[in-house]
């Protein structure tokens, strides 16, 4: 898979077909990636494909305006670009898309301290419930070379088991659980800063001339700024899960989008990341829409 | 001095000591990790090989505190507070790391220099520093490559040697402060102890991986280099809001109140002017200002370097910025 | 909790619900005093982070009411705001944050009788749901 | 900042349960407030002296007045503060009565409420900013679509107030429906007789413009300024040379079923539709004519005096601009043969009501007798069968199409007229005949024409010995009936045109699940649609019978007058802003505003230092909803009056 992508970057940057190629490279600890920017093609051999490649490159796309980008990226990763574009933030002929086959990403939070092999540091949550491993919406289809099936990990779930869980519990424990969670948030918006779709000019947290909420990290602040940046996710998460790897406290934001995900998807059918044509999910509505909760 | 003692009989002195001080020591969360809490029952504390998320600087300058507020009570403005005030009660804190312990005075150079910083300095009068020593040093540390070491006791008023194994602790008494509060404890001064301790020291202190950082890096400030090494960044506050020593704030005005906030150098908006204009305006410039500021700017102004190497800031990156790599092969010149 | 007043914040759409609260008041209906009313030109107009600053100012209840669907002055409006709220509500809730804290509802410029209705339920559900200590730091 | 306060008694509307001198001093106290007085009727003249006096003596640039609701006098406060001085935006109203005093009773609460009310007012009008009316230019001439009665109605009533109209129809003659037309019920006055001259009016009226045998192709811009792109098909013959002498139709050897006439007469391959036409200037059907077939013949190109026969025409299109637009699109019959059981197009002596308008018209191609399309023989028995496709939500519409109860009864009176001996049978479901004369017009045909009535559904039609078997149910005797008739008229209803939607989506006006054109307000604002400058007359909105339709169409013309006559079109200035260096370009509030009053704009990002995409808000169209504010993630687009901070201000006072 790795010589394939690397034989479809060089043709691309050859060709001028792109300025520049979002890969993933070796980090300094030798074991896992990050993210690397390949202009020439003598870098290209840079390139690392393997489960520590969590990353979603979409996120980059925004530092190159008016370039023409050639991105790697897994299903998952390639729904928030289906969003991208949804949202005219791009143009998908400034992007070319090189979807490569993902049977799962390693979870990071386990990696440290110290290296450990792959298999004991487990798949990352997002891929127990993973639909495909192979990405629909893309230019290049990049696959393993031995078959390994289309099952991703489907079996596992449609992912909303813990979501059920913290449902099935009463307001209060609820309440205290998330006050919990919330209060180890130090607000450096890590969570912010890796979405991809979190490309605001001026995110409300950092708007000053009107204070939409508190800055500071106690409870009232830090709960305004989760469910705030909940919200403004919901209907456009494609839960890549970026947020909660990121998020240096170990916040669950995960849980918080994916009740919104399952609450839009009850409610108005609406996935996001499915379609680049459909309308986003607040700017538009159904006659039909359930009513049941107004009075 | 030394001290010789069990865990079990620590922990009990600590919970003792609970009565007459606030006691404040790392605290595995189980799958969240380690982080600084307040304790009341010494059972608590954590004193693994594991490192806290956030450094110890966090209970010295908090992410936000509250500075005054401003009442409007029949037509008149009158100022409340200030400061909150701080309990006045002495505060043992426990598991102090080598690393932080340095980041500590580092911070000193800036809060308790000609200007004093009131609740920053009461913070500091207040506490007792009891450090632990790194048994397991992860592998991103790099405190021996900036003069210190795993074992360093620089900024402690003691310092506890704890295998993970073993159940018995050593305890290094280096202030007056320290001698107090350890009083209960009887010494074990002798000799195969200090032998034990020193072995101790020098285990711990080679698996720690060596850097070379540079002196200074003007040289290279107009060089690629930075725009490169800063492309992978995505500009949030991890790596400057977790590290020990980074120490820039921002002071905000909620509705009546003022608030002081951590601020970082990465954020888009740390340099943005009311005029629009933005004197950093990509992260080239933002992240060459963290480095130069670490390792360049600082130590001409206070002759040391503001790293010390305890590794959060690549441990935690989103992105696996490693700052100690970028400072070592900074480019000689253009 | 007997004698707990709660503090309610009631945003009306200008068309519909104020209208209709201002019919209760000329037939002299008489309701709780706990509820102020904020005007806003449409239920469409209103930003979730409208209700969350209420809820952590330490408001009691927060009310959005306007047109019924398809009488919307502008249309459409309700229609957004109904989507938009349908989200915002379950998700408070899911934060543990009594759903009764924060309501919807539709009051046509004629319903005076129903907006009156509408303030003494409300009033009595907060009072159950207690004080919201939320922001009260 | 200088925030004045007044508190109104209202008599004792409000002081009797609030204590007005307590609140006022309470309200003094208040951060900004200079000044915080009472008075027993502020709205009165003496009451706003106050104002204005208190205005001028204490310098006040803010006022806040604590009274009844801002529906009633919010203008009037607006008004005074303007004399004042002050800019009317810069006042806010605290309602403390319809809120507060009379739903209230215990003084002490009320009291305490009113403080608030007034609190939150004082925090909005802090930060209110001084707004001007804006103003948006207008086209002053009005586009019809359609150039049926309706539209030539419309064209009517805007030129005698002087204002140019242009009527597109895409026919090659105006007059539409009403032209097929034989007589119109109840009076029975010829439909000819009371259009053509109408016609004839607005042909030669110097206001209107016609431009038939068009269609419009594209329409932007909005209120005051919509540009118009109109496709003129090509005729083929110059409308200036022609003088519609006839040579050329007359020596055309091509024969066509003629549409205007239903196919029951023959036309030529150039024609004029009907006699009357206007304008009387034959078209060229290309699909038929020998040139364009086989490039033989050209008789007409040779005898045409005028050298006005031009085969090379091409489609011409012309871009116009508008300051509204009347929709007159009328309808098309609904079509029934998805009622199997009614045989139509498998036996020809089944027809509909335009057939027999058109059959029954002296000038028809029957010459006014109604025949059996199959044999050409007289019809006898001739069976009416009522609601096709109306009221029939499994194969037709839901609705009524409302005129064919009243058609059919004038179809049943003329068969009489024209055949004494003929017999009228009737099926239907109920009769409705609510207009003025129409029941007793109904009742004449059944007493002294002798239309035989009956209440029920046909079930199945069938052919035996020439004769076509209607077989059906009375449910008022509750028998199985069969009729031998010789002709069955169907009364297909009314429906949209097939390409109403595609016209809607141009126009940006709504449509219900019946393709039929949503006005804006069902009873209040019948002929205005939601988008500002558009206008609907006419069967495109719902059936309507001739009265209604030409009343409509007047009603219509007003509403676009209205908006002409005015120098300037005023806007109230609370409307939506857009700060473009927060919006990041994603068309959320484009797609979201019901009024299509946001568009994408190029602009150069100086921080950037790139051209890139902003939202900006088209004035003239945006009616203040704010919806767009809330879509907004990045708060990027803000409205003026009832702005983020003013709110956010209002719920931090609290």
């Amino acid at each position: 898979m790795l010589k394939e992508l690397k034989a479809i970057s060089k043709e691309l940057l050859k060709t001028k077909r792109v300025d520049v190629i979002l890969a993933y490279k070796r980090a300094s600890d030798g074991v896992s990636a990050m993210p690397c920017f390949i202009f020439e093609e003598k870098d290209i051999d840079k390139m690392i494909l393997d489960s520590y490649c969590v990353y979603n490159l979409s996120n980059y796309i925004k530092d190159f305006p008016d370039k023409k980008i050639g991105i790697v990226a897994k299903a998952c990763d390639i729904k928030s670009i289906i969003v991208l574009l949804q949202e005219n933030q791009l143009k998908r002929a400034d992007v070319v898309i090189m979807g490569i086959e993902c049977h799962g990403v390693i979870d990071e939070k386990r990696l440290c301290p110290g290296e450990r092999p792959v298999q004991d540091i487990g798949f990352n949550e997002k891929c127990r419930s993973c639909k495909s491993p192979l990405p629909a919406f893309c230019d290049y289809l990049l696959k393993e070379e031995e078959e390994r099936g289309k099952t991703g990990r489907a079996s596992e779930g449609d992912g909303y088991a813990s979501i059920r869980k913290l449902e099935a519990k009463s307001p209060a424990e609820r309440l205290k659980f998330w006050e919990e969670e919330f209060s180890r948030c130090i607000r450096c918006y890590a969570c912010r800063q890796v979405c991809p779709l979190c490309y605001c000019p001026k995110c409300v947290a950092d708007q000053t001339d009107l204070a939409w909420f508190s800055r500071a990290s106690n409870l009232k602040g830090n709960m305004s700024w989760n469910v705030v940046r909940a919200i403004h996710m919901a209907g456009r998460c494609v839960a890549c899960g970026e947020c909660e790897r990121a998020c240096p406290v170990g916040i669950p934001l995960m849980e918080l989008n994916k009740k919104i995900e399952k609450d839009v998807k009850e409610l108005f059918g609406y996935e996001a990341g499915a379609d680049a044509e459909q309308k986003p999910l607040f700017t538009c509505f159904d006659k039909k829409d359930p009513e049941d909760f107004v009075k | 001095m030394f001290k010789a003692v069990g865990k079990k009989a620590f922990m009990k002195l600590m919970d003792s000591l609970s009565k007459g001080y606030e006691i404040a020591a790392p605290r595995k969360f189980s799958n969240k990790g380690v982080f600084y809490s307040a304790i009341t029952d010494a059972g608590d504390i954590y004193l693994g090989a594991e490192f806290t998320v956030e450094p110890v600087k966090k209970l010295f300058l908090m992410p936000s505190e509250w500075l005054f507020e401003n009442r409007f009570n029949d037509g008149k403005i009158s100022l409340q507070g200030g400061v909150p005030p701080q309990e006045a009660r002495k505060r043992i804190i426990i598991g102090v790391r080598p690393c932080e312990a340095r980041g500590l005075e580092l911070l000193d150079k800036v809060f308790c220099s000609d200007f004093k910083d009131s609740s920053y300095s009461k913070n500091r009068e207040r506490s007792i520093i009891v450090g632990l020593a790194c048994s397991k040093p992860d592998k991103t540390c790099f405190c021996t490559s900036l003069g210190s070491s795993p074992a360093e006791t620089r900024g402690m008023d003691a310092i506890i040697f704890a295998g993970e194994e073993s159940d018995e602790m050593m305890l290094e008494i280096i202030t007056d402060k320290a001698r107090e509060i350890f009083a209960p404890l009887e010494d074990a001064a002798c000799e195969e102890h200090r032998k034990k301790l020193e072995s101790e020291k020098k285990k711990i202190k080679d698996p720690v991986r060596k850097i070379n950082i540079p002196d200074a890096l003007s040289a290279s400030f107009e060089s690629g280099y930075w725009k490169e090494v800063s492309s992978p960044c995505v500009s949030c506050g991890v790596c400057t809001y977790l590290c020990p020593t980074c120490h820039c704030f921002d002071l905000v005005d909620e509705e009546r109140k003022r608030l002081r906030c951590y601020d970082g150098c990465c954020f888009k908006d740390f340099t943005q002017q009311a005029s629009g204009e933005n004197p950093r305006p990509t992260k080239r410039e933002r992240y060459r200002q963290r480095v130069f500021h670490k390792f360049d700017y600082f130590r001409k102004n206070f002759g040391e370097h503001l790293c010390v190497g305890c590794g959060r800031c690549i441990r935690h990156c989103p992105m696996k910025i490693d700052i100690s790599e970028i400072a070592a092969n900074a480019p000689k010149n253009k | 909790m007997t004698d707990f007043e709660p503090k309610i914040v009631a945003f009306l759409c200008n068309w519909c619900s104020y209208a209709g609260a201002d019919l209760a008041g000329t037939s002299r209906m008489e309701y709780p005093s706990n509820v102020t009313i904020i005007r806003v030109p449409c239920s469409g107009r209103m930003n979730p982070i409208f209700v969350l600053k209420c809820l952590m100012n330490g408001s009691d209840g927060v009310l959005i009411s306007g047109c019924h669907t398809g009488d919307c002055h502008y249309s459409e409006g309700n229609f957004y705001a109904r989507r938009r709220f349908a989200v915002l509500k379950s998700f408070l809730g899911y934060l543990g944050i009594d759903p009764r804290r924060f309501q919807m509802s539709w009051v046509s410029a004629s319903e005076g009788d129903k907006w009156a209705k509408l303030i003494h339920e409300l009033v009595a559900e907060i009072k159950e749901a207690g004080p919201n200590k939320m922001g009260k730091e | 900042m200088k925030i004045g306060v007044f508190v109104c008694h209202c008599g004792t509307n409000i002081s009797a349960t609030v204590d007005v001198e307590e609140a006022a001093a309470a309200i003094g106290k208040l951060q900004n407030v200079k000044l915080s007085v009472t008075y027993r009727y502020m709205c009165s003249a003496p009451g706003q002296e106050l104002i204005k006096k208190a205005v001028r003596e204490e310098s006040l640039d803010r006022i806040v007045i604590a009274s009844c609701s801002p529906a009633l006098h919010e203008k009037t406060f607006r008004k005074c503060a303007e004399e004042a001085g002050i800019n009317p935006y810069l006042i806010e109203i605290a309602n403390i009565r319809e809120h507060c005093s009379w739903v209230h009773k215990e003084k002490k609460e009320a009291t305490r409420k009113a403080i608030e009310l007034v609190k939150i007012a004082v925090a909005k009008v802090a930060r209110n900013k001084p707004l001007k009316k804006t103003y948006v230019p207008i086209e002053k001439k009005v586009l019809i679509i359609g150039g049926g009665i309706s539209g030539v109605q419309s064209a009517i009533d805007i030129s005698f107030a002087k204002y140019p109209a242009v009527i597109v129809e895409r026919e090659p003659s105006i007059g539409g429906k009403m032209a097929q037309f034989d007589k119109t019920f109840p009076t029975l006055d010829c439909a000819a007789c009371i259009l053509t001259p109408k016609m004839v009016t607005v042909s030669q009226n110097k206001y209107v413009t016609i431009h038939t045998y068009s269609e419009i192709e594209s329409v932007t811009g909005h209120v005051g300024d919509f540009t118009v792109k109109i496709r003129k098909k090509a005729r083929s013959v110059d409308l200036d040379k022609c003088t519609g002498c006839g040579a050329c139709f007359a020596k055309c050897p091509v024969k066509v079923d003629s549409e205007f006439d239903m196919r029951l007469g023959k036309r030529k391959a150039i024609y004029v539709p009907f006699p009357q036409a206007v304008p009387n200037v034959p078209v060229i059907d290309r699909e038929h004519c020998l040139w364009f077939q086989k490039q033989t013949c050209g008789a007409c190109k040779k005898i045409c005096p005028f050298g006005a026969i031009n085969y090379e025409m091409p489609d011409e299109i012309i871009e116009e601009k508008f300051g509204a637009i009347i929709v007159a699109t009328g309808f098309t019959q609904f079509d029934h043969s998805v009622y199997g059981e009614y045989g139509y197009g498998k036996y020809k002596d089944v027809i509909t009501g335009l057939h027999f308008e058109r059959m029954a018209n002296s000038s028809g191609p029957t010459g006014g007798r109604i025949i059996r399309p199959s044999d050409g023989k007289e019809a006898q028995d001739v069976v009416f069968i009522q609601c096709v496709g109306s009221r029939d939500e499994q194969k037709g519409v839901p609705y009524c199409s409302r005129v064919c109860c009243m058609y059919t009864a004038k179809h049943a009176l003329l068969l009489k007229e024209h055949n004494k001996d003929a017999q009228a049978y009737v099926f239907y479901i109920d009769i409705r005949a609510a207009g003025k004369n129409y029941e007793e017009f109904v009742k004449k045909v059944q007493d002294e024409y002798g239309a035989i009535y009956l209440r029920g559904r046909v079930s199945r039609i069938f052919e035996k010995k020439g004769k076509l078997i209607v077989r059906g149910a009375d449910t008022l005797s509750g028998s199985q009936i069969e009729i031998k008739a010789d002709l069955v008229v169907l009364a297909t209803g009314l429906i949209a045109q097939g390409d109403a939607v595609e016209l809607a989506q141009m126009l940006h006006i709504p449509y219900d699940q019946n393709k039929l054109f949503t006005e804006a307000h069902p009873k209040l604002a019948p002929a205005e649609t939601i988008t500002s400058g558009i206008f609907l007359t006419g069967a495109c909105q719902s059936p309507k019978d001739i009265p209604d339709t030409v009343a409509t169409a007047s009603a219509a013309s007003v509403k676009a007058l209205g908006l002409l006559i005015q120098g300037e079109l005023e806007r109230e200035p609370l409307i939506a802003k857009v700060n473009t260096d927060l919006c990041s370009g994603c068309k959320a509030c484009v797609i979201a505003c019901p009024f299509r009053a946001i568009e994408m704009k190029e602009i150069e990002d100086k921080k950037l230092k790139r051209k890139r995409n902003a939202a900006q808000v088209i004035e003239g169209v945006c009616t203040g909803c704010g919806n767009c504010t809330a879509v907004c993630r990045m708060a990027a687009i803000d409205l003026e009056g009832f702005s983020d901070k003013q709110i956010m201000g209002e719920i931090e006072a609290l």
